[in-house]
């Protein structure tokens, strides 16, 4: 086991979360890409820290589950505030800046 | 290579796990019957009777009737995720026995060898069984959306704001417990209790009673009895997210939920009743298993007993409570907590 | 609070703190735990016998010699207000009767029936009684209309026992359907 | 041996179902698949030998997230007329540009060289994984913590702001 295993399974969940943001229009999977992008970071933050044997990849992967968590809840209740409005989850039905 | 230790080891955990998994296959058989033998006599009735002498057979024959009975999957349902949400309710409450221990050791009489009575010492215990015991929710969340079933959908929404909600208590009331014993480790958790009922956590005094309060209440709430058993309410949602299931798969359901009571059962004893440790010195030629094993007998009597009688609260009182109760006497019992250990 | 008392109730709030409600409610609810049952035990061993009162389903009564008492004047079916007794009269010199008017058929709905006991009330010669029968389930629709002769048969519970008390019984399967026969040695007041 | 074995499992089952996330239409189903493929990363941090990580995974992500995640699918109520989805003119130019970042990060992975002093904390000091890390975050780290903490008590203030309906007179 070496760190560059891992770090190819991080790029290559990093590579479909981007896809994913890139390529999907529901506002949800988009969201949920991100997530997966933000795993892929996590993945590889871990496997440096563990394999430089320093603590400051385990620290910012709990620094980064905890602002991935805030994240996701702030952008769920814009998506719930967009949704009760325009009734449309699709990006890009969603282009119109005014309200 | 692996060692001949290894092997040993890896046989014995086998072994271990096997009679774990029966035994708590096996456990909501007499839990079914206990329970609805108490609600009969709180409610000056005998309770099940025909089957056998005091309707001892009763859980055979439903075991028996729900193995045959048809499995009805909704036309409209979702097939796939309402065939895997009884198996996803069902899973983690398994799960998180990995990391309960049932005692210390245990000594064979007559060979003379030590059996460890846990699976596995795991630093992170209490964690893991927070972040396991979580993941049942998910079993009600999709049984209820893949049922395609209005009152089945109300019941998974319900589950998931409670489960939100409760979980963030339990889990604070998880940490005092820490805090109190310095350890996240299970077995260290019990350690530090020993001696006499003093040193229990439940009578560190003034915040022990508090947390416990705290997660009681919390856990009630998130497996789901009465009084908080919102999601799955007969009075508004006929039976909330399993509305749609039958046969086995809804046994699997109601074998989750037993399983997750004996769980918060244990845990109420692990982290504020001292574990197996005898409440007084003089009484520890009473082997540690069976104080452990009577502490968790009265929790289960204890929920039961709740059961019938408190009635349910309203979804809004729940939530109310949740937010605007627990969580800030949670957090002011942090600050008194980590005072007084300083 | 919901007096419209203004300021902090310490009292109320010290009681919500340390639960005592709760607390009152679950050694109620001990209490009943630890109490009798009172279940009856019907149909197993224990059947409740109604008081004389009692109004289930109708018998036709005899005098002491054996002779009938309906002389068919189908009062009772008149006074009926769901109109199911049939009666039927004939003449009959045979002594069959108190009078020379007997019943050739006299019938009773039990499906339209309400017991109200008016039947009972306009019967001049005290013939039509609501007895203490109440197992009155069936699985055909034949057993609903009771004749004349079935209802003649002296009733399992007879007029002189003081009713109001849980007796002995056995539950007796048979082919032909089931039943719970009392047994009136044995018996015991109903608890609360 | 054993660790080679479960790492290509967890990693396999992980790709897999990340593809899966983002190729099916129902958007429940696609967090059923994101929720596998984070149990599949925590299996992965247990391999990293911080089990602290991997609770707090599936804890956090999988526990809280992915709930939140489910709630707001079955909230909005979308029916299947908001799962289809037309290709769309800026997909061609999407893929091309994942897939230039694909091979830009595969090259970068392979041909890396670590060159970064080695740290203290071996193997034997990351047994007291969680205490370690405790300390740390209380101690090195207690800045960021902080600020973390801020960003959580404003991400909790603003969510209730976001969705609470204004109260019409």
């Amino acid at each position: 086991m070496t760190l560059t295993h891992y770090l190819i399974l991080s790029f290559i969940l990093f590579g479909i979360g981007v896809a994913g943001v890139l390529v999907r229009r529901n506002v949800i999977v988009v969201l949920m890409s991100l997530e997966l992008i933000f795993n892929s970071v996590n993945i590889s933050l871990a496997a440096f820290s563990y394999y430089l044997q320093s603590l400051n990849g385990t620290v910012f992967v709990i620094l980064s589950i905890t602002v991935a968590a805030a994240e996701v809840a702030i952008g769920l209740a814009i998506l719930v505030a967009v949704y009760r409005t325009r009734k449309a989850v699709n990006v890009d039905e969603l282009d119109e800046m005014k309200g | 290579m692996p060692t001949l230790d290894l092997i040993l080891e890896v046989i014995l955990l086998t072994v271990k796990v096997a009679v774990l998994t029966q035994i708590i296959f096996a456990l909501p058989m007499p839990l079914t019957w206990l329970e609805r033998k108490i609600a009969g006599h709180i409610q000056v009735r005998l309770g099940p009777w025909r089957v056998g002498p005091h309707g001892i057979l009763q859980p055979f024959a439903d075991a028996i009737k729900l193995l045959f009975k048809e499995d009805i999957v909704p036309d409209k349902a979702d097939k796939i995720l309402f065939k895997i949400a009884p198996l996803i309710a069902m899973v983690p409450a398994f799960a998180v026995f990995a990391a309960i221990p049932l005692g210390d050791t245990f000594k064979i009489p007559v060979i003379g060898a030590e059996v460890k009575l846990y699976l596995s010492d795991m630093n992170v215990g209490a964690l893991y069984i927070l972040a396991i015991g979580g993941l049942s929710v998910y079993g009600m969340i999709l049984g209820g959306w893949a049922s395609n079933s209005k009152y089945a959908l109300l019941g998974g929404l319900r589950c998931s704001a409670q489960m939100i909600s409760y979980e963030i208590a339990v889990s604070f009331a998880v940490i005092g417990v820490v805090m109190l014993s310095n350890s996240l480790n299970l077995l260290e958790i019990v350690k530090s209790q020993g001696g006499s009922f003093l040193s229990w956590n439940f009578l560190y005094l003034p915040v022990g009673p508090v947390w416990f309060a705290i997660f009681l209440i919390g856990s009630v709430a998130e497996i789901n009895r009465i009084p908080f058993d919102l999601s799955e309410d007969e009075g508004t949602l006929s039976s909330g997210y399993h509305t749609e299931y039958s046969g086995m798969r809804f046994s699997f359901f109601m074998l989750a939920e037993y399983v997750a009571m004996v769980t918060v059962s244990i845990l109420s004893v692990i982290f504020f009743f001292g574990g197996w440790n005898a409440p007084f010195a003089f009484l520890s030629f009473i082997p540690p298993i069976a104080w452990f094993m009577g502490k968790v007998c009265f929790f289960i009597y204890f929920f039961m007993w709740v059961r019938f009688t408190l009635p349910r609260y309203r979804y809004d009182q729940l939530m109310k409570i949740g937010w605007k109760i627990l969580i800030p006497l949670s957090l002011v019992n942090i600050l008194i907590t980590g005072l007084m250990l300083i | 609070m919901e007096d419209g008392k203004k300021g902090l109730d310490i009292f109320g709030l010290i009681k919500s703190v340390l639960f005592t409600d709760f607390v009152k409610g679950l050694v109620i609810t001990l209490g009943y735990n630890v109490s009798r049952s009172i279940t009856l035990r019907y149909p197993d061993t224990e059947k409740w016998i109604p008081y004389r009162r009692w109004r289930g389903m109708h018998t036709l009564n005899k005098d002491a010699n054996g002779r009938e008492l309906c002389v068919a004047c189908e009062l009772c079916s008149r006074a009926c207000p769901t109109q199911c007794i049939t009666v039927i009269p004939m003449e009959d010199a045979t002594g069959r009767g108190i009078a020379d008017r007997v019943a050739k058929v006299w019938k009773v709905d039990l499906v339209r029936c309400l017991f109200c006991g008016f039947c009972e009330d306009a019967c001049p010669t005290t013939a039509v009684r609501l007895g203490r029968e109440y197992e009155l389930a069936c699985h055909d629709l034949s057993c609903t209309v009771k004749e004349r002769e079935g209802l003649l048969k002296p009733q399992p519970v007879p007029e002189s026992f003081e009713g109001g008390v849980v007796v002995g019984a056995r539950f007796v399967r048979t082919p032909g359907g089931i039943s719970v026969v009392a047994d009136l040695s044995k018996s015991r007041k109903r608890a609360l | 041996m054993f660790e080679q074995f479960f790492f290509y499992i967890f990693a396999t089952v992980a790709i897999v179902s990340a593809i899966c996330v983002i190729s099916v239409r129902n958007p429940v189903h696609s967090a059923v698949f994101l929720i596998v493929c984070l149990l599949q990363v925590a299996a992965i941090f247990v391999l990293l030998r911080s089990p602290f990580l991997a609770a707090a995974q599936v804890f956090i992500y999988v526990g809280a997230v992915m709930v939140l995640f489910l709630f707001a699918v079955m909230v909005l109520d979308m029916g299947k007329a908001h799962w289809k989805e037309h290709l769309h003119g800026q997909s061609a130019p999407a893929a091309v540009l994942a897939g230039i970042l694909f091979i830009l990060l595969g090259y970068m992975a392979l041909k890396g060289r670590m060159t970064a002093p080695l740290g203290t904390y071996n193997e034997a000091a990351l047994v007291k994984n969680t205490e370690v890390v405790g300390r740390a975050l209380f101690t090195k780290y207690i800045f960021p913590f902080e600020v973390v903490s801020v960003i959580l008590l404003l991400a909790l203030v603003g969510a209730i702001a976001l969705v609470m309906r204004e109260k019409r007179p």
